[in-house]
């Protein structure tokens, strides 16, 4: 799948995959390409040797730190991650708090946190859900009372990935009565995970791992100075963090590794005495998906060249999430099924001794990317989202 | 025709139904599941009072002498529960037995799996056969008056909790000839036995089996030797029929509580249930559920009734294709309808998308009964 | 797709099919299974047929000539004639005005009409469609005004399948001001298709048939003695009728038939100098058709014996309208995929040189049988139905 | 990588469109398809003007020199107004021509074709021989310093509006044998040449053509004898690709006649596009719009720039796979969407639907491409 890029575009791809050669170290890629949990290390590990080198916040302004990419360079830096099996980014704070602040934090807060975020120093997560509002963000109702230069906050946040690894948490809460437009009286708050009061609860999926969590407010103190932007204007900055334009929407680079493995696994599988590579029906789904990645990966760069020369139509990233999840998900389930009867005993996901044969791996991790369609606003709510911002239909 | 249960039948489903109601809520199987054995005595103890496990077994035997059909309530029961004892995998290779073992084997065996004190499984696949019965490279030379055995085998459900395993074995020919496989009773704890047991990720467990060397009596021969597949072929097609009987239920559980889901979250000021999109969603998610039903009762009249093996072979198949495409669109669509929370181990649904994501692969997926539906010619 | 029907239904079932062989003119059963069109007095004339064999109305009261069979006889009767291409029952009269009148109608009628319908001395068509009501029929507007012991008519009627053939048709019209229930003030009418006012236009179909009209009314005169139930109560004649319980809503006969055709017709096209049939891609499309016929016929059974035994769930006819038509529809899709290149020319639908080469009809009857999940309660109806009656889901 | 046409391209659309809004309304158009000739002379000379049969041909030969992607944006236009022209046999069959005749016959064809006076067709398909380009029995036999050629073929689009044929034979091997076959230029006038014209259901016309001891001198062949396979499949993926193009176009058309039904039409008090059920499915109906506008790029640039002929194949075969299902999905929705309305001659979505159909199984159905796609290995 050589799309033709310029010859600019190429050294670049060059670049950044030379780079990612002499510098992702290969236990971590292990870890990734084999399906292994990684802990808070290994995230921060990866993330401190991009930052070492500059490239870890690649769309921030250079003044903190951004490399001044074009979004192009962007788009083939992710992809070229992912193609390579490096950890993904986890983007709490590289991706979402850091624009948010960006685009509204105080002086002050742009200086404390911005720096920490680039380099590492804290491990964020997002409080947004809560268990009676998930789609319809706008109905949550934790409350934030203002006490002094406090709020005190109480109730609860669900789903929230990695809030056991984290230091700190960014929270829409309510600081005043819900009205009539239920987005008024939302803020913005930035909470230290150290703060009394703070619970936090493993939710453990239906793979046996713990990615999310509950997390419990009771009676938690949090400085005024940690709101982001003025009081009951929460609602623009999370709108802002939802639109904010990210490239790799389709994960592109990932699937494409996982195509490749597909392949090879099926390659390495048997089927009356033969490689399953040349069973006709398995043959064809394989064909079916890379067809499929074919026609995303064109679709993915006409966005990208429609944003550049301003002619998007504003569901790109809809589409993108829709089709793209899609793709994840199938090789999921290729992978599952090239496995045949074998599929059925599952690897613990520290079995080390499994280590070096994915097969362990593989129905867990198809039980786990059906995440992929439910979050990150689910493919629904991405297809409303199309029928009323692109293609204007009545509700 | 007739689809529905008879008096008797719906009697003992109810049973079933009270029992699990009773002993196999959500947590007392989370703890069955967690448990050494990976099943409970007592459970296994309660089936067997109420005859599950004499459904398929003559009556000379302390069974009940009924067919698919029969059994088909009960496994319908245990795909609404999640059930994981050792039945399915006990009964086929009673099958086994009762199909093709000598007299005395069957009266020494089957009384005992009627009254619950013996656990029996198959061995049939090995490392790389996929779901070919025809491809067994174990072999079993004669010698000394008996065989000993040499092989590997894998994926052997419930093989752990086995108290005797039935084992085939190639006697003569080449790996995937038809001819030349026979099936040899294994005590588990024999000289050369080695099982490595797993869990699946529907909570049942399943063991991989290295036989070396392992000597058996002459009698340890299940019918004659080297005309096994026949037999293999149909009581695999029997495990099928159940399964699919099986995945009546899971899928029936999964349509009940995604329903109530719909019916009870509420978002943007109303029932999720109220949007036209996921109603259609629904709605095509209980057609599956009837289709299933019709290709199950399918499966199960076929291997009681088909007299043509070519023919009871496509309709196995046939109603194993659907069930495995139902179980996929069942299972997916109700934990995407369920949202975040279709994702959590601490809901049901959760457990019965795993178990309908197993069934879908069980006995063969899709692709394979599809090959085998095609090439089937009548 | 020998289901074991009991020896009793057996043996009827033989009885069916031996007639049929004998009674079933060649010449009828050669257009229906060569795709060309049916006219007028084909229809009528295998009607008097199964009417002189007192087999024309199965499910009236015998008194008005009904054969007395149980339901299962009657759904083998059915399956058994579009088995062996006898040409459809046209369902305006026997299936929707006489049971009608049986359940509404006056004793006068009685006496005059279902004799009549019976024989096929009238041709009846069905008044519902208007051009603003479509799904929602409870929006119609023709206005039905009472001046003595007339009503006078105005307005239009759409989709009128037969109109052009018709002598009478049945309308439900408005008879009263549409108030809060707009079911309210709808009345239930016998019309003359003779009467003056009344003008028929051709409404050609995408592949050229005509089958369908728009039905024009300006000042027609209906006598009084022509309404069926009381002035203002047609909704419930119309809801009987819509609920009328049918056993051939799966048309599986037919599409039994029908596949019998496309395997024949595989097995005589050529592909790579071999027949059609066995290409492993092709040969797997006909397998899951045949997959879904299977289940589609146990299902129907199944549903059947519900019925029969008081378990309906009361979303046994949209299941089956449902399925049913997706299979007649995919059955058109392979026929014409079958015919390679060839499916392109399309003879006309009088095209007696191509009579015998059901090719040039494939891909006309594609388009045609398009209509198949839009008539009679559009599949999304039918899933709303379901949605509603059955599982109960709020609006 | 660049997406968008350029300025130039852009004002050809633009002049094309405005063409077409005006002198190919519904009604006009109605007219051609029901005329005689089944093709406009005067739209016909109007492209001519336009430059539009020059846009593949070098400069030489009057034309512009573009390749199929200085193409695309006109097929798009077409496939909005479902133009019925002999647009695409014509310039397909001039491909031929330019691509592997000898200078005599591009100098004598080429500049004709360009200037709207000489309409081609490429008469290849022989029945029974489906999508294979090698199966052809037509026989060329050299005879007195020319050749005389039997056969028949069949499904020629446009065939009976040529003013000359190109025409696949075998001079040399077996049927579906590779090598020895040739191409020739056919007279449609000859003696021995029989055409036969059919309608096809999306308003253009077709032919079978039947020839018996047809004579042409030696200057008919087309290229060097018996090896004009590899410009056969070059060819035949370059009108692939324009039918790709044209496809997007068409799938573009029946999307917006689709939206604004859902958006005008009341039902239960409400549009019916606020039914949430059809908005999901509108929205997947745009999803394959996007994804055929990239497979049309995708295969216009890759028989336009791939020099490796194995990658050109596969790369065409992906975007035909995909175009010919989009094409599926979104007329069959778009018709469903629209209700009776849909199914009605008078409303264009119904022949939008009709060309769809017809552009799904043009130049290899789904099936076909599937496998071509899957046995080119790279």
């Amino acid at each position: 799948m050589d799309l033709d890029y310029s010859p600019d575009e190429l050294a670049f791809r060059d670049l950044v995959r030379t780079w990612l050669r002499a510098n992702l170290p290969a236990d971590l890629r292990d870890k990734v390409t084999h399906y292994r949990s990684l802990v808070r290390d290994d995230y921060l590990r990866w993330q401190r040797i991009l930052a070492a080198k500059g490239w870890v916040a690649p769309a921030w302004p250079t003044e903190w730190g951004g490399t001044g990419w074009s979004i192009m360079q962007r788009h083939i830096f992710e992809e070229e991650c992912g193609y390579a099996g490096a950890p993904p980014i986890v983007p709490f704070g590289l991706l979402m708090c850091g624009p948010v602040l960006i685009k509204f934090g105080s002086a002050a807060q742009k200086q404390h946190f911005l720096p920490r975020i680039y380099r590492g120093d804290d491990f964020w997560c997002q409080g947004y859900s809560e268990p009676g509002s998930g789609s319809d963000l706008a109905s949550l109702r934790m409350a934030a009372v203002r006490k002094g230069d406090h709020y005190v906050l109480n109730g609860q946040k669900i789903w929230t990935t990695f809030a056991h690894m984290a230091d700190w948490i960014f929270c829409l809460v309510r600081t005043g009565a819900e009205s009539d437009r239920r987005q008024d009286g939302i803020s913005f708050l930035l909470v230290d995970m150290k703060s009394p009061g703070i619970t936090v609860r493993p939710l453990v999926l239906m793979d046996g791992g713990h990615e999310v969590n509950e997390v419990f407010f009771d009676e938690v103190k949090v400085p005024v100075a940690n709101r982001v932007h003025e009081e009951g204007k929460g609602w623009t900055v999370a709108k802002y963090l939802l639109g904010h334009e990210r490239t790799n929407t389709a994960r592109l680079g990932t699937s494409m590794r996982e195509f490749e493995t597909l392949k090879a696994y099926a390659a390495r599988q048997r089927k009356d005495g033969r490689p399953l590579s040349d069973d006709p029906r398995f043959c064809d789904q394989v064909a079916r998906l890379e067809i499929e990645l074919l026609a995303l990966s064109i679709t993915n760069l006409r966005f990208l060249e429609a944003i550049i020369s301003g002619r998007s139509n504003g569901a790109e990233a809809s589409i993108l999430k829709i089709k793209g999840t899609e793709i994840q998900q199938t090789l999921t389930e290729l992978m599952m099924q090239a496995a045949g009867p074998s599929m059925q005993a599952i690897a613990s996901a520290d079995d080390t001794a499994a280590a070096d044969d994915i097969t362990g791996a593989l129905a867990r991790r198809y039980c786990n990317y059906r995440k992929t369609t439910i979050y990150a606003g689910s493919n629904e709510i991405q297809r409303n989202i199309i029928a009323k911002q692109m293609l204007g239909l009545p509700s | 025709m007739k689809f529905a249960c008879d008096e008797e039948q719906s009697l003992l489903a109810d049973s079933v139904r009270r029992l699990l109601a009773h002993d196999y809520g959500f947590e007392a199987r989370r703890e069955i599941v967690t448990s050494t054995t990976g099943y409970s005595a007592s459970v296994w103890k309660a089936f067997a009072d109420l005859g599950l496990l004499g459904l398929g077994i003559v009556l000379e035997h302390g069974g009940f002498g009924g067919g698919a059909l029969a059994c088909a309530p009960v496994l319908e029961a245990f795909g609404e529960a999640l059930v994981v004892e050792p039945y399915l995998a006990t009964v086929t290779a009673a099958q086994l037995v009762a199909r093709g073992g000598t007299t005395a084997q069957r009266e020494t065996i089957l009384p005992r799996v009627v009254e619950g004190t013996l656990r029996l499984a198959f061995a049939q696949t090995e490392p790389g056969a996929r779901y070919d019965l025809a491809e067994v490279s174990t072999l079993a030379r004669a010698s000394g008056g008996g065989y000993v055995i040499d092989g590997q085998k894998c994926a052997i459900v419930h093989g752990s909790c086995a108290d005797l395993l039935v084992v085939s074995a190639r006697t003569s020919g080449q790996v995937r000839d038809p001819t030349g496989i026979s099936l040899f009773l294994i005590d588990p704890r024999a000289n050369g036995v080695t099982m490595r047991s797993s869990r699946t990720l529907d909570g049942l467990r399943i063991a991989d089996l290295s036989l070396a060397g392992v000597q058996v009596a002459a009698e340890a021969l299940v019918g004659s030797a080297g005309s096994a597949l026949p037999l293999i072929e149909s009581v695999v097609d029997y495990a099928t029929a159940l399964l699919c009987a099986e995945a009546v239920g899971a899928i029936a559980s999964a349509n009940a509580a995604t329903l109530d889901y719909l019916k009870t979250r509420r978002q943007f000021g109303a029932p999720i249930g109220s949007f036209q999109a996921l109603q259609h969603r629904m709605v095509d998610m209980v057609i599956s559920h009837e289709q299933v039903k019709s290709m199950a009762w399918l499966a199960c009249t076929s291997v009681d009734s088909e007299r043509d093996e070519v023919k009871r072979k496509r309709m196995v198949s046939a109603a194993k294709v659907k069930v495995a495409e139902a179980a996929r669109h069942v299972s997916q669509e109700s934990v995407q309808l369920h949202g975040g929370m279709g994702m959590s181990d601490e809901l049901k649904i959760s457990h019965t998308f795993r178990r309908l994501t197993m069934i879908a692969q069980l006995c063969g997926d899709a692709n394979h009964h599809l090959e085998r539906f095609t090439h089937s010619k009548r």
